[in-house]
């Protein structure tokens, strides 16, 4: 398990291949990965920055607790999971979520666990910046299943 | 049960929910009645707000959960992340 | 739409990068990726190597009728699959599906979508040499669903 | 309806089945009764085993798809890519 917050900008897919090189891919056949960007609109509003906030300490160990749930329920899966805290621009990364496993449905089924459950209960919150410099905190995640 | 007591117990808040405070944290001292999560808002704010969430020492916990001396309780709205 | 072969190992991840640095990505959010690679066992025997045979010209047809069919079940989306040919050492990269969409729950239905359809529909053959020396066809893929 | 024609045919074989015919392709030249994918395989099989794909012109058929002359019918096991 790897679970990391970033201040700053990342490349989702430099940390993929920075992990596989640690990793036994000859038995885990299967990566399944979802890397979440921030957009320039929600909710048919233009956004023009996004402010994460977080809560050190606890986020970390949240994370952690999914994750670990995670691979005590697909036993066979191994982890890296990323996000970002702070100030973010459009386009910029927000989250990386990767699994890999020796079966697909395992790795496929585990990444959007923990994605969902990050969503819903690791304590980040976002408040955005509009076209009009009004700043609004977003209430909810849109619902994934 | 744990009436007569002394808990001090240290409060945060997050995100919209400490622009609507006011302050980013509490310092509660009591000597008797605060022995859940609820029992510390009530004490500070009054009735819960709907979709109030909370932890007590950076784990999830329920209004019902309860709390002891030394404790850190954070309130914060529903999460956004990811 | 991109649809592509490989008789050489490819790297998954900076096929992505590449992919992506000529897609809006502030208006596609959410990018869910899967990445096969060749396991060094199957059905509880050592496997040395694979030759993947194909069917050219219909493969590659084949491949983009399911993206194209995926895309109009999500008009969202954008699509990456790329998938290797021939001789192919364990670890090495067998398949690549990537979907961007605005939304996480597309982009994750979509790439699961594409991935099941190349299983049971893309004219792929795999044969596997075994540690004795031995070689077999794979007569069918695990299921998925 | 198209008894008497001269339809031309050929024939590819892939994976464990090209082995088991024993080569990668058959032309089939035949005056009528030559009308579907499985008429194609009969002429030259016998019966089709089971789990028998094919494709006519690169897309998927099966074996009540109708063949014209100058087709290219394909007949291959189950498919196992990814």
């Amino acid at each position: 398990m790897a679970v990391r917050l970033f201040a700053r900008p990342f490349d989702p897919w430099a940390l993929v291949q920075e992990r596989e090189r640690q990793l036994p891919l000859e038995r885990l056949g299967a990566c399944s990965v979802f890397a979440g960007r921030m957009r320039d609109f929600n909710e048919d509003e233009d956004v023009r920055a996004l402010f994460l906030e977080h809560y050190p300490g606890m986020t970390e160990r949240d994370l952690e607790r999914i994750v670990a749930e995670a691979e005590t329920r697909w036993p066979s899966i191994t982890c890296e999971v990323a996000h970002r805290v702070g100030a973010v621009e459009p386009a910029e990364i927000l989250v990386l979520v990767a699994v890999w496993s020796a079966h697909r449905v395992a790795a496929r089924d585990a990444c959007s666990e923990i994605l969902e459950r990050l969503k819903h209960e690791a304590p980040f919150w976002k408040r955005e910046r509009l076209a009009d410099g009004t700043e609004r905190w977003v209430e909810r995640n849109t619902p994934g299943q | 049960m744990c009436r007569g007591r002394q808990v001090t117990i240290t409060v945060l808040y997050f995100a919209r929910l400490r622009e609507d405070v006011g302050r980013e944290r509490d310092e509660v001292a009591s000597t008797g009645d605060v022995q859940t999560v609820g029992d510390v808002w009530r004490g500070l704010h009054g009735e819960p707000p709907a979709r109030l969430m909370a932890a007590v020492n950076q784990a999830h916990a329920r209004l019902d959960t309860p709390v002891a001396d030394g404790d850190e309780v954070a309130f914060f709205p529903p999460v956004t992340g990811g």
